[in-house]
């Protein structure tokens, strides 16, 4: 007979018992997490053992112990884009010298050749992002965007011209901060930087200067002409405007008092960050 | 010391002066999000702020500290010299370089992510690279404290490991394990998507592999304490460790039971079973065993030490002990810290009711008590013990440690416990600021000051703590001190294999990682969740 | 390592070490009782303090699922 | 050798320690009997839809387009409520939802991962895109309770809130189409 006192003995009788707990243990949970409680809940929930089990496990949506609700039908959408790999695919393809031609021909007349519009209403382009572009050109296509304008010019264009005409734009030189206009009220300044959580506003900045990780399509605010902004934030107010998906813009521009909206649109003209 | 003391020295001052800075953040943030400091700051300085007291906290001091004490632990336990010491010191400055890549990419607002990373918001992929630097590195020590082991064992065949070596492989083989799932996160998923070289993330599989590391990192950072606690404290009471055993014990079930448990993490998560998580609930009841192990045989070594000093009756014991000196101090005020945080993870492990108070206060008030209260205060004892080993000074009083040690108490406390009471109201996480004209924030208010003055004290000790360290550097010469490691009351003469070593124990892990982790991740293989667009913060 | 007996002064980290074994023997005849109802008293009110938790804050906050 | 290093002394110590650790069994099992006994007796889980849906499409079609969010009573009387979480508001901002009826919230997120949590109660899940999050709950007050988002989801995450209105049975009133939308106050 060995010695118990033989290390090699001791270890065997360790090996094998730890090895049986710890098995045990992490069966046991098994068994009442997948097994047991989903049977039991099924059960209660009308809902038969496989299915419930099935749901504990994650193989079928829904919770163990309850009925799982039905979806609705399918409204209108208030924009068509949708951003996938394949439109960033087709946006880093796309050719800004096509898009000049494109801009030279047609574009240039009201946003100019290098992308600075010719009126305070008529935004500027220059070093705005492709995607934001592209997004609101194919919103003017697709009829999710209305403007004059844009919609007949916008209907004439096929998918790689619009993302060649957003390459270009984005490809332009941004102004310089105008140092004249760059005396901003302080209300902007609070808005832009730290928003207002009383009423829910987020900072403008969170999503409307680069690389703020915000929303893809949302525009870069830099040196943007006054009376644009100024006239979008009041149609996104009244509903005229309602391309901005889940109504992002239209709730933050509805709780904007007039004179906010003013004061905001003069600090993006001069655009200090 | 054998010359391991300038390696020690280094890691552990890249730890603390990250410890400093971070305390400063930290007190900042309090400021800003209460009623006092309301409107002062961008949210993008906050964020930027929280970041890096994130990653100042969570990856540096604990890092650098872990690096420091392991290589301390192995020189003087097992009294040989270090193997590849040159290695370590590569390993040094390797970490280094991680952490100033990630603090300029935090400063440049380009690592706004957190340090729990959130994909698919990326931020720099430098910030990430960084990071992966510093765990590359530490991945250096493992090796080298696995070495060091195997080579003390081939001198002394047959001889059990001294228990702090053994502690701190245990620890090593943990972190091993440990970084698997953020390093497959970082280099398959968030870094790639950094870089432009993918454009979605699936977020299902990256908060699965998250969750793999978020709770074992957690004992990765608290072994050093339990280090102290078994290895340490019972000397430093004067008296003897109950039972040597019990320690390898502890130990070994951190090691099994710290990794198959992460999911508990993401109980409020909508992409995996009720089933699979029920499973890691299970097994997370039984990573209290070890801690709930440690408080018995502890106290029970502080009991022999209080009653060799003539404590008597049932509790005259406790009066009895040498609570002058910072190692005794530290453990008391440390158990009544990881009371309340134990208490407040018996909560979040319950299965429904983490529910209640899931990414509120609770949250933070439960790991700030149990990491920043109970471990960080064991850095603190462990630091205050050595420093006279590194320096080879002897400190002129003990009144500044003990007060810094008791400072850090009372802040925790008052910053902690109005915490756990605002998270049940349900005051939510990681927001800049709150808006405390909304009647049910503003009944909040008067708490979240009360916490605030919690912080400050615990800047100011904070501020103490490095003092006192660097005062030593500049006192007066004293003799070697006498041995740190506390004997048993029955020191182990030959321990079984398996308490000895850490094959059958790695085998057991892979077993349960493999039962607890290995549907919940093959539902990602098997048919990946549909991604969703990166986000970039940069 | 040659050990230095350090006076017991505050500047001094050092605890006295050499354990007497027969005072060693006569503590252990009482410890672990008083460690035992400290710790045991303590868990047990994590357990009472989890339990109102549970009972008194987190059911009647209505079920989820 | 002294009484205190006799093995049979070792051998008590071990003993006394195993009896400690017996009394920790008994406390595990005490934790988690009382989550299988609330599991079983009364149906609490944690919310765990894993109900897959493509982020990237949400607003397309389908139940999480703009115009389906908000509270719905089905022809048999269940309550559904639909909502967004997106950078960095909720659709829609006010939720109305009953008092002491069960209600099913379903929220999916179109961007990044969200979280909410209803103040005073137990209603609280992540919101992760690629999934539908599905909360089944019962609000016991009427009451104005906030729903914040409570995960990091980029800078704007501090002002990203919504009101959520329990309404007693008096003012819970579907329109023809069974929509419920909040009080003005």
């Amino acid at each position: 007979m060995a010695d118990p006192a033989d290390p090699q003995v001791l270890d065997r009788s360790w090996r094998t018992w730890s090895s049986l707990i710890v098995i045990a243990i992490v069966l046991t949970g098994a068994l009442l997490g997948v097994l047991i409680i989903p049977a039991v809940q099924g059960r209660s929930a009308g809902i038969d053992t496989f299915t419930a089990i099935c749901r504990a496990l994650g193989i079928l949506p829904g919770s163990p112990a309850v009925q799982q609700v039905v979806s609705r039908n399918p409204p209108t959408p208030v924009s068509q884009v949708v951003w996938t790999p394949g439109v960033l695919q087709i946006l880093a393809a796309a050719n800004p010298e096509r898009g000049r031609a494109k801009v030279t021909e047609v574009c240039f007349a009201c946003h100019g050749e290098n992308g600075v519009s010719i009126s305070p209403d008529i935004p500027n382009l220059a070093g705005q992002s492709g995607a934001a572009i592209y997004k609101q050109l194919h919103d003017y296509r697709s009829g999710s965007r209305t403007n004059q304008s844009m919609t007949d010019i916008a209907k004439a264009l096929d998918e790689s011209v619009i993302a060649d005409v957003a390459a270009y734009y984005a490809g332009q030189p941004m102004r310089n901060p105008n140092p004249r206009t760059l005396g901003a009220s302080e209300a902007a300044i609070k808005l832009v930087e730290l928003g207002d959580p009383n009423r829910n506003i987020p900072p403008c900045s969170a999503c409307h200067r680069h690389g703020s990780g915000g929303p893809i399509e949302t525009p870069v605010l830099s040196e943007q002409q006054e009376g644009y902004i100024m006239a979008q934030l009041k149609m996104y107010a009244s509903g005229q405007r309602r391309n901005d998906v889940y109504g992002r813009m239209r709730a933050i521009a509805a709780k904007l008092t007039e004179s906010e909206v003013k004061d905001l649109s003069a600090y993006y003209r001069a655009g200090l960050r | 010391m054998r010359n391991a003391e300038r390696l020690c020295l280094a890691h552990f001052w890249v730890a603390f002066a990250a410890f400093a800075a971070a305390a400063v953040l930290g007190a900042w943030q309090m400021w800003v999000r209460s009623p006092l400091g309301a409107h002062i700051g961008t949210p993008d300085d906050y964020y930027m702020s929280v970041t890096a007291h994130g990653v100042a906290m969570a990856y540096v001091l604990t890092t650098f500290f872990i690096m420091g004490f392991g290589y301390f632990v192995a020189v003087t336990s097992l009294d040989r010299p270090l193997p590849g010491k040159a290695w370590a010191w590569l390993g040094f400055v390797v970490a280094v370089i991680g952490v100033v890549m990630v603090v300029i990419t935090i400063a440049a607002g380009k690592g706004s992510v957190l340090f729990t990373f959130y994909p698919p918001l990326t931020a720099s992929p430098w910030f990430y690279i960084g990071l992966v630097l510093v765990v590359a590195a530490s991945w250096v020590w493992c090796v080298l404290m696995l070495v060091a082991m195997a080579q003390w064992k081939r001198h002394n065949p047959g001889q059990p490991v001294p228990l702090a070596m053994f502690a701190t492989v245990a620890n090593a083989v943990m972190w091993l394990w440990t970084t698997a799932g953020v390093a497959v996160e970082l280099l398959y998923q968030v870094i790639p998507a950094a870089f432009g070289l993918i454009q979605t993330i699936d977020v299902g599989l990256a908060r699965t592999l998250f969750s793999w590391t978020l709770h074992a990192i957690v004992y990765f950072w608290l072994i050093p304490a339990y280090i102290a606690f078994y290895t340490m404290v019972p000397r430093a009471a004067g008296g003897r460790l109950y039972s040597d055993t019990m320690g390898r014990i502890t130990f070994i079930l951190f090691l099994i039971y710290s990794l198959p448990v992460g999911m508990h993490h993401l109980l409020m998560d909508p992409e995996h079973g009720s089933g699979t998580k029920f499973i890691q609930v299970f097994l997370t009841a039984f990573v209290s065993v070890p801690t709930l192990l440690t408080i018995f045989t502890i106290t029970a070594s502080l009991e022999i030490a209080g009653r060799l000093r003539g404590g008597r009756g049932l509790f005259g014991w406790i009066a009895a002990l040498p609570w002058e000196r910072p190692m005794v101090l530290a453990t008391g005020l440390a158990f009544v810290m990881l009371g309340f945080g134990g208490f407040g993870g018996l909560i979040n492990m319950a299965y429904g009711m983490n529910a209640m108070i899931h990414n509120t206060s609770w949250v933070t008030a439960h790991f700030h008590l149990i990491f920043g209260g109970s471990v960080v205060i064991m850095y603190f004892a462990i630091a205050y013990e050595i420093w006279p080993r590194l320096t080879g000074r002897a400190y002129v009083s003990l009144q500044p440690l003990r007060l810094q040690l008791w400072l850090w108490f009372v802040g925790m406390m008052v910053m902690t416990l109005p915490w756990h009471w605002l998270g049940l109201q349900g005051q939510w996480r990681r927001v800049a600021n709150f808006n405390y004209d909304n009647p049910i924030i503003a009944g909040w208010g008067p708490l979240v000051d009360v916490s605030l003055v919690g912080g400050l004290v615990l800047l100011v000790s904070a501020l103490l703590f490095v003092r006192n360290l660097a005062a030593l550097h500049r006192g007066l010469p004293a003799a070697v001190p006498r041995p740190l490691y506390a004997l048993a009351v029955h020191p182990p003469r030959q321990v079984p294999a398996a308490l000895n070593g850490f094959g059958l124990w790695n085998v057991l892990v892979l077993v349960l990682m493999l039962l607890a982790y290995g549907f919940p991740l093959a539902q990602f293989v098997i048919t990946p969740s549909p991604s969703a667009m990166v986000h970039r913060i940069q | 390592m040659p050990e230095t007996n350090t006076s017991a002064a505050d500047g001094s980290l050092e605890a006295v070490d050499e354990v007497d074994e027969a005072a060693l023997a006569e503590v252990m005849r009482t410890v672990p009782l008083g460690a035992g109802v400290l710790a045991g008293g303590a868990v047990a009110l994590l357990v009472l303090g989890y339990l109102a938790i549970y009972l008194l804050i987190f059911l009647p906050r209505g079920v989820v699922g | 050798m002294s009484e205190a290093h006799h093995p049979a002394h070792e051998r008590r110590i071990l003993g006394t320690e195993l009896l400690w650790a017996f009394g920790v069994g008994v406390l595990v099992a005490v934790l988690l009997g009382m989550v299988l006994f609330t599991a079983l007796t009364q149906n609490i889980n944690p919310p765990s839809n894993v109900e897959r849906i493509d982020p990237k499409n949400l607003h397309l079609s389908g139940e999480f387009a703009e115009q389906n969010l908000g509270t719905v009573v089905a022809a048999d009387g269940s309550v559904t409520t639909r909502i967004i979480a997106t950078q960095f508001m909720f659709a829609p901002h006010c939720v109305a939802v009953p008092q002491g009826r069960p209600v099913t919230l379903r929220l999916a997120s179109p961007d990044v991962i969200h979280g909410i949590l209803v103040t005073g109660t137990n209603v609280n899940t992540m919101v992760v895109p690629g999934f539908v999050a599905q909360v089944h709950a019962q609000f016991t007050r009427a009451d104005e309770l906030l729903m914040p988002c409570h995960e990091y989801c980029g800078l704007g995450h501090s002002e990203m809130w919504a009101t959520v209105q329990v309404l007693d049975a008096a003012a819970f009133k579907p329109d023809a189409e069974g929509r419920v939308t909040c009080a003005q106050r």
